[in-house]
Order: C-alpha cells, then sequence, then structure tokens
C-alpha cells in the first residue's frame, strides 16, 4: 500500500473547535434513533408487504398521513446527515490530494442538499394530484 | 527445525520498490525472530537492516509485523509462530527508511502533541505529592508504554490517513488525563478533539491486539473520549 | 492483508455498509422524489427498479442495514459502557448472530417474492 | 554540517536526560547527542527500583545509606562521593515524583518502599526499605519522565547520531563532538562550551549479560584511545539472577519480595553464605556463592548449571502487581510460571562500576591528582566518581544518575558560560571521516560477528566472576589478537543510509578496547576485592590495594597504571561479612 504521511499537525490547523465531538455524539444519537426509524421502514414496506408492489398509489396514501410525514421526514433528515458526515469521514481517510478532497466532499455536500431539499419538498407538497397523472 | 525467513527489504540507494528475499535458517523453537535477523545480518547478509536495543521488549525499538501482525521480534519466538515459514515487514503508515526501518518522526510528533508531561503549576511541596494507590491505579496502564509504535502502525485509520495522531498519543495522554496530581487537561483536551485527533479512532481494537504491553489501548481510548465528551457537555 | 482480529473485520464491514446504505439512500430519496412530476414517470421508475437485479440489491441493503445497525449499537455499548470494550469480540458474535436470525427469515420471506413476481 | 550549543549532551539515558534538564534550567542552550532514540536507551531496562533514604515505611538515615553503600564496594567506595549521593538522592527522587514520575503507593498516599540487596538498617542490622519503585519497571518510567520533561523544555536532540570523536584545543580543552548521522551517513561538527559524557556502561563485552546490544563502552573507549585514564575498569558486576539461559534480568526486586534462591537439593544456600541478611546479600557475594553451589555440583537442572529463584510461596497478587514485567520474561522467555514454578537463574553481566574518573561535580580528571580536564563531564554509568567502589548496590545506579546527572547539568551549564566559540578549520571532522571511511573501504575479509562472539565467549570464561593469573594471562593475549583481527574487518554494507553493520564495527572497536583495559587491570590488581575475585589472591588486601586503579593506553596492548588513594572518612575499612 502505498501511504502518502501526511502529519497531525496539518490536521490540526485545519480545525481546532470541538465541531468533532457534536458529530461524534450526533452519530451516535441519530443511530440509535435510525435504528427504529430504518428497520421499522423496512419492516413496513419490505416484510409486511412485497417491495416490487409499491407504486405510486402506495406513496401517494402514505405521504398524505401527517404520520408518516414525520416518520419519513426525521428519518429523511437523520440518515442524510449521518451518512452524510460518515461518508466525510472516509474521504478525509482516503482522497489524500488537499484540492481533490475538498473537491469530493463539496460535490457530495451539494447532492445531500438537493436531496434533502426535494425529499422535504415532496412530503410536504402533498397530494400531488394537482402536478397531473 | 528449518525455517523460511522471508524479509522485505528495501533500499532506497539500489531499489526502485520493496521486493522479498527469502532465507533458510536453521532455528531452534525457542528462539527469537529478533534472533533469526541477527543470524542473517551477521552470518548471511550484513546489509538487512533494522532496529534493535535492549532484546526483551522494553525498549521498543523492534516492532515489525510478523506473519501479518505488529510485533516486537524480540519478544516473538518461533514457536508462537506455529509455522516454519516467516515473513517480515516495516510496520505500515510510516515511511520506509531502509528494509524495516521506518521513518519515526510523524510518530514522535503525535506524541508531543499532546502534551505528554504533567502539566501542574501549583508550587510542589516540600515532600512528595500524596496520591492514593487507588488513584494510582487508574492511570497504571498508560505508564507501561515503550513507544514502540506497533499500536498506532496497526490501526486502519492510521495507513490511510496520517492525520490521525493515533492510539498511542492518546494511551500517553490518558495517562496524565487521569493523573491526580495533572491540571493540564484543557489543553489536552484541545489537542486531542481537534481534526485529526481521538475522533477519527473507529474503534478497530488493531492496536489493542499489537500492544506487546498488554495495554487494553481501545478501552483508554475510550475512556478518554469519554473524559472529553463529560467536559464539554 | 493485516491479520487483525474481529475488531479489524467489523470496523471494514461497518464502513462499507455505511457507504452502500449511504449510497442506495441517495437513489432511493431521488426513485420517490420522481413522485412530484405524477404518477405516471414515478410508476415508471418504480418499476423500473422492480426488476430482479435490483430487487436483489435491495434485499443486499436491507443486510447492510441490519448489520450497520446492530453494529452501530455494539459501537455504542463500547462507546458508553464501562465493559464493552473488553467484550467487543463477543458482541460482534453477538451482532453476528442476530444478524442471521433477523436477515435469514427476510431472505426467506423476499427472494421467493422477487421471482416469483409479486405484484406486477 | 555543524551545530552549537553551550552544553552538549553525549547520550539520553537517565544520567544524560537528567543533565540536559539541569543545564536547560540553568540557562544553558542544550543539545543531546544519543545513538538511540531517547527513550530506547538502557536506563528503561531498569527494574527494582531507586534508593533514598527517605523514611516512608520504615525509618532510615542518609548515614544508614552511605554506611551500606561504601560497605557494599568493599571500602572502596570514596567516602565523599558516597555522602554526597547519599544525601541528594533523597531530593532527587522527590524531585522526580514532582516531575510526574509514577511511583507505586502507599496507603498513606506517599512513595513506596521495598528492600533490596545490601540496604540495611543502623549500620547492617537487617535489611530496610529503600528502594522506591514502580512495580518492576523503575526505570522504564525514570526513563519516560525525564523525556517527557525534555519535551516539556524543548531540548534540542540529535536522535540516531553515533558519536565518532571528541575535539580538545591546544590547551587541552573540549570543545566539540564529530557525530554520524545514521539517516543520512553524514559526519556531522558540534561545537559547545561544555561537554557531558552520559553514554552508559559496556556489559556486551560478554556473552550472557542483561544489557542491551547497543552496550558497548563507546566513549569510555574513545577517552582510553585519547591518552586519558579509565578509573577501575577491573571492576565488572555480575547480577546472580539473569533468566537462564539468555541473562535476561530478573530484578533483586524479587528477592526484596521475599523470593529465595534454591540449590538442587532445595535448600536456601545463602543461610550459609550471609547468614544475617542470607537472600538479600550484596551481589557479588550472591553471585560468588551460586558460582560455588554449581561447582560443587549443587546446581540445578539435567546439567546442574543454575540455580532456583522460588517465588511461590509468594501471594499470586505480589508476583502479578509488583512484578509483573519479570512474570512476563520467565513466562515468554523460559515457559516458567513464576507462580507455580522456580525460576532458573545465573550470573549475568550486568554493570560496570569502572569508567571515566571524575570529581565529585562530574568533571573529567586525568590523573591521580585530580587534574581536571576543562570542558568535559561524565556522568552515570560510563563515569566512575567513585561512589560504587568494587561493587555497586542494587538500586545505587538509578539514583546516581539523577544526583550526578542533575550535578553535571549545574556544572556544565555554569562552566559553559565562560565560552567562546572556536573558529574551527573544516579538516576538523577529517579524523571521523577517516574512520568511516576506513571501515567501508576495507576488504581484509574478518567478521565483525566472528570477533565479537569470540571476544564476549572468552572474557565470559577467562574474566567473569572468578578470576586468576592464568586465565587473565590468557585473555590478555586473546585480546590482543582479536584487536589485530580488528583492523582487517570488511563490511558488506557500504551504503550511506542507516549503515547499521557499520556502527557494530564501531562498537566493536569500543568493546574490544575496554576489554583490554578490564583484562590488563584485573590482571594487575591482586588481590579480591567486591565484584573482582581471584582464585589465586582470595583476601582483600587494604595494605597494597586500598586505591583505586588508572588506567592509561599507551600504545595497543600496552597499558600503563597509576594510582588513586581512596577517600576515606566516616567508616574504616573493615572485614566485610553479612
Ligand atoms: C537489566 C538491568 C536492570 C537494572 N536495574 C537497575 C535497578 O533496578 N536499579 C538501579 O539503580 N540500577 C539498575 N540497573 C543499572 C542502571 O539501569 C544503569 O546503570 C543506568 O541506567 C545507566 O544509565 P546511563 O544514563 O548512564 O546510560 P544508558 O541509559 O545506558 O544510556 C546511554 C545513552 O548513551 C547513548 N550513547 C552511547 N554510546 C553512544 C555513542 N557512541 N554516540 C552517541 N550516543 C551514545 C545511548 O544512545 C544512550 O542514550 C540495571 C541495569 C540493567 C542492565
Ligand atoms: C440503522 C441504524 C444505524 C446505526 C445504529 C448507525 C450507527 C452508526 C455509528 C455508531 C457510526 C459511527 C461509527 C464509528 O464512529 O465508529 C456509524 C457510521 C456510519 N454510518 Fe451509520 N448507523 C445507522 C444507519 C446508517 C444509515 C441509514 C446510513 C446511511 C445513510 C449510515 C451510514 C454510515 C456511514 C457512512 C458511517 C461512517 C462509517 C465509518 O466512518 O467507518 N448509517 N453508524
Ligand atoms: S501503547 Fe503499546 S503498542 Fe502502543 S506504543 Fe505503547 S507499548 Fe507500543
Ligand atoms: S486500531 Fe485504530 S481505530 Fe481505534 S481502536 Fe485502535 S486506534
Ligand atoms: S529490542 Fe528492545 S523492544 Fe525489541
Amino acid at each position: 500500500m502505498a501511504i502518502k504521511t501526511r502529519n497531525f499537525n496539518v490536521a490540526r490547523q485545519q480545525a481546532s473547535t470541538n465541531i468533532e465531538l457534536i458529530w461524534w455524539v450526533f452519530m451516535r444519537v441519530s443511530g440509535v434513533l435510525l435504528v427504529f426509524l430504518v428497520l421499522g421502514h423496512i419492516y413496513m414496506n419490505n416484510i409486511l408487504i412485497s417491495n416490487t408492489s409499491i407504486d405510486f398509489d402506495y406513496v401517494a396514501s402514505r405521504f398524505s398521513q401527517p404520520l408518516y410525514k414525520v416518520y419519513d421526514l426525521v428519518m429523511l433528515v437523520l440518515a442524510m446527515l449521518h451518512g452524510t458526515n460518515g461518508l466525510r469521514y472516509i474521504i478525509d481517510d482516503y482522497v489524500h490530494h488537499d484540492g481533490w478532497r475538498n473537491i469530493v466532499k463539496y460535490a457530495l455536500y451539494f447532492v445531500v442538499a438537493v436531496l434533502i431539499t426535494t425529499g422535504t419538498m415532496l412530503l410536504f407538497s402533498f397530494p400531488f394530484n394537482k402536478v397531473g397523472g | 527445525m528449518r525455517v523460511t525467513l522471508k524479509v522485505l527489504r528495501y533500499n532506497p540507494e539500489a531499489d526502485r520498490a520493496p521486493h522479498w528475499e527469502s532465507y533458510q535458517l536453521e532455528a531452534e523453537p525457542t528462539d527469537r525472530v529478533l534472533d533469526l535477523l541477527h543470524n542473517v545480518k551477521w552470518d548471511t547478509d550484513g546489509t538487512l537492516t533494522f532496529r534493535r536495543s535492549c532484546g526483551h521488549g522494553i525498549c521498543g525499538s523492534c516492532a515489525m509485523m510478523i506473519n501479518g501482525v505488529n510485533r516486537l521480534a524480540c519478544k516473538t519466538l518461533v514457536q508462537n509462530l506455529d509455522t516454519d515459514t516467516i515473513t517480515v515487514e516495516p510496520i505500515r503508515g510510516l515511511p520506509v527508511e531502509k528494509d524495516l526501518v521506518v521513518d519515526m518522526a510523524p510518530f514522535f510528533q503525535a506524541f508531543k502533541a499532546v502534551k505528554p508531561y504533567l502539566i501542574n503549576d501549583d508550587p510542589p511541596p516540600e515532600r512528595e505529592r500524596l496520591q492514593s494507590p487507588e488513584e494510582r491505579a487508574v492511570f497504571d496502564e498508560g505508564t507501561k508504554c515503550i513507544l514502540c509504535a506497533a499500536c498506532t502502525t496497526s490501526c486502519p485509520v492510521f495507513w490511510v490517513n496520517g492525520t490521525y495522531i493515533g492510539p498511542s498519543a492518546i494511551v500517553n495522554a490518558h495517562r496524565f488525563i487521569f493523573d491526580s496530581r495533572d491540571k493540564g487537561n484543557g489543553e489536552r483536551f484541545k489537542a486531542l478533539s481537534g481534526g485529526g485527533g481521538i475522533w477519527r479512532c473507529r474503534t478497530a481494537y488493531n492496536c489493542t491486539e499489537a500492544c506487546p504491553r498488554d495495554i487494553p489501548v481501545t478501552e483508554l481510548i475510550e475512556e478518554v473520549k469519554r473524559a472529553i465528551m463529560v467536559n464539554y457537555v | 492483508m493485516y491479520r487483525g482480529r474481529e475488531g479489524q473485520w467489523a470496523f471494514y464491514l461497518h464502513r462499507i455498509t455505511g457507504v452502500a446504505i449511504l449510497l442506495y439512500l441517495l437513489v432511493h430519496v431521488g426513485e420517490l422524489t420522481a413522485a412530484m412530476f405524477g404518477s405516471k414517470y414515478s410508476n415508471a421508475i418504480l418499476h423500473f427498479f422492480h426488476q430482479p437485479l435490483f430487487q436483489l440489491g435491495l434485499l443486499t441493503v436491507i443486510g447492510a442495514v441490519l448489520y450497520h445497525a446492530l453494529n452501530g449499537l455494539r459501537i455504542l455499548i463500547m462507546d458508553f459502557t464501562s465493559w464493552g470494550t473488553r467484550l467487543q469480540n463477543k458482541l460482534w458474535y453477538g451482532v453476528l448472530i442476530l444478524f442471521a436470525l433477523l436477515y435469514v427469515p427476510t431472505v426467506i420471506k423476499i427472494l421467493p417474492e422477487i421471482f416469483g413476481g409479486g405484484g406486477h | 554540517m555543524a551545530h552549537i550549543h553551550d552544553v552538549l549532551i553525549v547520550g539520553a539515558g537517565g544520567a544524560g536526560l537528567t543533565a540536559a534538564l539541569f543545564a536547560a534550567k540553568n540557562g544553558a542552550n542544550v543539545g543531546v547527542i544519543t545513538k538511540l532514540y531517547p527513550t530506547r536507551s538502557h536506563t528503561g531496562a531498569a527494574q527494582g527500583g531507586v534508593s533514598a533514604a527517605l523514611g516512608n515505611v520504615e525509618e532510615d538515615r542518609w548515614e544508614w545509606h552511605m554506611y551500606d553503600t561504601v560497605k557494599g564496594g568493599d571500602y572502596l567506595t570514596d567516602q565523599d562521593a558516597a555522602e554526597v549521593f547519599a544525601k541528594e538522592t533523597i531530593e532527587g527522587v522527590i524531585e522526580l515524583e514532582h516531575m510526574g514520575l509514577p511511583f507505586d503507593r502507599l496507603p498513606s498516599g506517599k512513595i513506596a518502599q521495598r528492600r533490596f540487596g545490601g540496604h540495611t538498617r543502623n549500620f547492617g542490622e537487617a535489611p530496610v526499605r529503600r528502594a522506591a519503585y514502580a512495580a518492576d519497571r523503575t526505570g522504564h518510567v525514570i526513563l519516560h519522565t525525564l523525556h517527557q520533561q525534555a519535551v516539556k523544555y524543548g531540548i534540542a536532540f540529535y536522535n540516531e547520531f553515533y558519536v565518532l570523536d571528541l575535539l580538545f584545543d591546544d590547551d587541552g580543552r573540549a570543545f566539540g563532538v564529530l557525530a554520524y548521522e545514521l539517516a543520512t551517513g553524514e559526519v556531522h561538527t558540534f561545537k559547545a562550551g561544555a561537554i557531558v559524557i552520559a553514554s552508559g556502561g559496556y556489559g556486551r563485552i560478554f556473552k550472557t549479560t542483561a544489557t542491551a546490544h547497543t552496550v558497548t563502552g563507546d566513549m569510555q573507549a574513545l577517552i582510553y584511545n585519547k591518552g586519558l585514564p579509565l578509573e577501575d575498569p577491573e571492576f565488572f558486576q555480575f547480577h546472580p539472577t539473569g533468566l537462564f539461559p539468555l541473562g535476561i534480568l530478573i530484578t533483586e526486586g524479587a528477592r526484596g519480595e521475599g523470593g529465595i534462591l534454591r540449590n538442587a537439593d532445595g535448600e536456601r544456600f545463602m543461610e550459609r553464605y550471609a547468614p544475617t541478611i542470607k537472600d538479600l546479600a550484596p551481589r557479588d557475594v550472591v553471585a560468588r556463592s551460586m558460582f560455588i553451589e554449581i561447582m560443587e555440583g549443587r546446581g540445578c537442572g539435567p546439567n546442574k548449571d543454575h540455580i532456583c529463584l522460588d517465588l511461590t510461596h509468594l501471594e499470586p497478587d505480589v508476583i502479578e502487581k509488583r512484578l509483573p514485567d519479570i512474570a512476563e520474561f520467565a513466562r515468554t522467555y523460559a515457559g516458567v510460571d513464576p507462580v507455580k514454578q522456580p525460576i532458573p537463574v545465573l550470573y549475568t553481566a550486568h554493570y560496570s562500576m569502572g569508567g571515566i574518573p571524575t570529581t565529585l561535580w562530574t568533571e573529567v580528571i586525568k590523573d591521580e591528582n585530580n587534574t581536571v580536564v576543562p570542558g568535559l563531564y561524565a556522568a552515570g554509568e560510563s563515569a566512575c566518581v567513585s561512589m560504587h567502589g568494587a561493587n555497586r548496590l542494587g538500586t545505587n545506579s538509578l539514583a546516581e544518575l539523577i544526583v550526578f546527572g542533575r550535578r553535571a547539568g549545574i556544572a556544565s551549564a555554569k562552566f559553559a558560560q565562560t565560552y567562546k566559540p572556536h573558529p574551527l578549520p573544516p579538516e576538523a571532522s577529517d579524523p571521523a571521516r577517516e574512520r568511516v571511511d576506513k571501515i567501508l573501504s576495507s576488504s581484509g575479509g574478518e567478521s565483525v560477528s566472528k570477533i565479537r562472539k569470540e571476544l564476549q565467549e572468552s572474557m565470559m570464561e577467562n574474566a567473569s566472576v572468578y578470576r586468576n593469573e592464568e586465565r587473565l594471562s590468557k585473555q590478555v593475549k586473546i585480546v590482543r589478537e582479536l584487536q589485530e583481527r580488528y583492523e582487517h574487518i570488511s563490511i558488506q554494507d557500504k551504503g550511506k543510509l542507516f549503515n547499521t553493520e557499520l556502527v557494530e564495527a564501531f562498537e566493536l572497536g569500543s568493546l574490544l578496547t575496554v576489554a583490554e583495559a578490564l583484562v590488563h587491570a584485573a590482571l594487575n590488581r591482586t588481590e579480591s576485592r567486591g565484584a573482582h575475585a581471584r582464585e589465586d589472591y582470595p583476601e582483600r588486601d587494604d595494605d597494597n590495594w586500598l586505591k583505586h586503579t588508572l588506567a592509561y593506553r599507551e600504545a595497543p596492548g600496552k597499558v600503563r597504571f597509576a594510582y588513586k588513594p581512596v577517600v576515606l572518612g566516616r567508616f574504616e575499612p573493615k572485614p566485610r561479612t553479612y
């Protein structure tokens, strides 16, 4: 394995706040919540029914119930933030070139921001009967 | 018994890339891997290069990757390896200088970053500062560290991310954070908590498995994480 | 390959499953967002992903979530108890056993649906 | 490359680091040159404890400590040095504690102390608890604590630099050092106001030794080759309990905690040799007793070639908590569990009482009139003040490091204030380059490892625990022959980077040189005293030999002796019984 040694001082200059601690705690808190949310979600959509039976009507009926709106919104945001921060760790680990690392990270943040926004819009723009179909 | 010693060799003055070299040796089951390396160096190939000093696991010179695991060459007996093919490579994640010798500078830089010394500016008493055996026991494990780097260079995070401060530095921080006489935790927490600090540890436990002093490295790291967390909330 | 033990493999699996789930999630949210543009588009995309190949992928992601979640709990125990680190390898075997107990029935339930042709 | 410091220290063991700290605290700009990374120094291997009459467990006084040191040294100890030592080590140990050293503690919170060989209460009455300790890794924690302090003070280190030469000006003042950097193969020039030698001992002249591969007496050899004397090189201590057969040390603290030496019959034979303090007699006494037991056929094992150290009657908890490392050594290297089985032990080469002669303030001296070599200091095992006399007591060495290391730091910093940088001609580093090139270019065909092996085996046979004229004369010849062969060594590694083969060749040169001083002086001293035991002269001879040897190298193989009186005082020489 070719390893390019960067050193700890370089890293310290990059961050000297407690933001890393906060993210660390967030990973754990969101993790616990996600256990229930995600496993519950899978149970409902993959075990109770067959995933292949899911279609627009199913999605529409689900998203029209306020409880699911909240459930899915919390799950969406937590999973996105949790996953993104997780991937940030991984990018920090494997992408050594300073410039590339930032490009990759910001590309990730951009995609996630877009998806969180559209996902939220999706949940709150229901019912979408108005938008054709 | 007859053993095959395979060493990953690299001489920057002659080689483009590291390459394996094999040596056939006669060995006793109770021989140390260090003895085998010495046999090669002294009888066959004087250019084989490695660090060593004490020969009994206390100076921390001879950490290397033996049969795929970080160990001290002077503390690993042939009979512990259960095989007659012994592979030896330099520890990972630090630049190789020659054969089994790596540049330890980044390792010691991380060590220094955690302020590994007693911080207490109060004027000391006439006699010793008092400390109960219980208070002393809390930080005992960290005092055993011989700075061999076996832990840090076994850590999968450190291999790929040299900015990670590494388990050894954290063990040495633990030794002071939990010393009842020390007052420097604010500074130390700052060094540990930043980017590349303790939060990079993914609890992979290779460090704990590798430590030749049987220090429960991951446990100490987790204690430090909790101490920092409690300190800030 | 470094001959690490339980902890190392638990970590690598956690990392790989984490990335896998995230990638799936990105696609999944995108897939559902299509609903905003009406049932026609939405159904087309949903049905596209109902092909067996994607369904097998989904089954794998479910496994990944299951492992990641259970091992995530293991990590929490190690982080927040005084005994977790000492039992970490036993805990990992616990994770694997629980994983098997939950995942095998899931596979038994879902696998036939993929090939037996579910709703469509 | 050239470097300038007020004080330059050679060696980063306990003595070197202490000197560095105190020189820095006294305002000097300090540089430390060491052939190893500091924490690899041999001080880290010391196990049992560091002596100081703290009186934490029971009454103790520095006078008693001084007495034990003088008697332990078989009255060859300079009593002014022993006095300074016994007083200042108390402060020194407290200071270490203030630096953060993690001593084991008593329930009262004070530093814990244990028994050690030769340390007694009230002038020899019974063993006393005087050794402050941290389990069986006292040296390790001392070395690391000092290293931590050095990090704190930001002391400049030149790690993995091998010192090849010392530079003196026309007035005989030491002002520079030439060192070979392992990583690059470059020779560096160092200029300094004062130089402190703290380079440790030379246990590697013997085959079975508790000392590290790197303990090779380099600086003693350098000094001696420069025509300066070595003091008392004939006194070399064998520690009774080296793990058999490797020689790894099993601390005397094991006996301090209650361990017992037994012969093949299970007999506690030390009762016969030292009825009062038995197994806790000084090392020379115990090592000789073991030798006799084995010679008389009462050795343990199938070959009757070792002795048993029995800890099985101790609480397992004592072994695991206070002697964890030696328990591990026994398990790892001998496959013996000390909780259940006795540990096989044999004497092992351990400590050089002799060394570079110094004054009480660690100034190096060049003759029997105590004429000082300006600018040059020495402390620790490489030096000879002489506070150990003919035999060192356990735990007195670590204490010596802090007492005289500190004096060296203070004195050298003060001296360095008078320093004006000498202009250094570029050819100043030539002698060192020549040493490097000579070995690199030689094709003589002699092998470093073979010569070293022959030296170590023959020294073991002819100049170890018991000596006589016949064997010593033989050894004088052997050493000379090996030195001649050394002129024709060649090595395979001709590279510049990390040439450890070259360093081993330098080190062999040092070993041969100090061995020469040792065997000549041992042949010369026709008495038995402390660690120097002559079968042909079994008695101590105070009339003729109550004096220190100063050995000068006139020419290779030709040694001249001068003598320095022992500083007496409080305690008159008496027969030494325990
Ligand atoms: C196994 C063992 C156990 C012991 N236990 C005890 C004990 O319990 N109590 C006690 O009081 N004593 C004990 N001793 C003795 C004591 O440890 C040593 O005498 C003491 O540590 C020597 O310290 P030092 O600082 O003089 O030298 P060292 O610690 O040996 O350091 C020497 C330094 O000099 C450097 N150096 C040497 N040559 C060169 C060169 N050519 N160029 C550059 N640098 C060089 C080395 O790199 C090293 O840094 C023990 C000794 C041994 C071997
Ligand atoms: C289901 C419940 C989940 C739990 C209990 C959980 C728990 C955790 C924990 C504790 C970590 C931190 C690991 C560490 O610091 O060592 C983590 C990391 C991670 N998680 Fe999750 N997680 C869950 C769901 C998810 C989801 C849904 C995703 C994807 C969107 C995800 C992606 C990741 C990623 C990418 C990492 C980074 C892994 C690494 O750095 O090695 N996790 N998870
Ligand atoms: S913690 Fe263990 S493995 Fe790591 S440097 Fe210290 S002794 Fe070596
Ligand atoms: S191996 Fe590395 S990830 Fe943490 S537990 Fe040890 S430091
Ligand atoms: S040589 Fe000292 S630890 Fe291996």
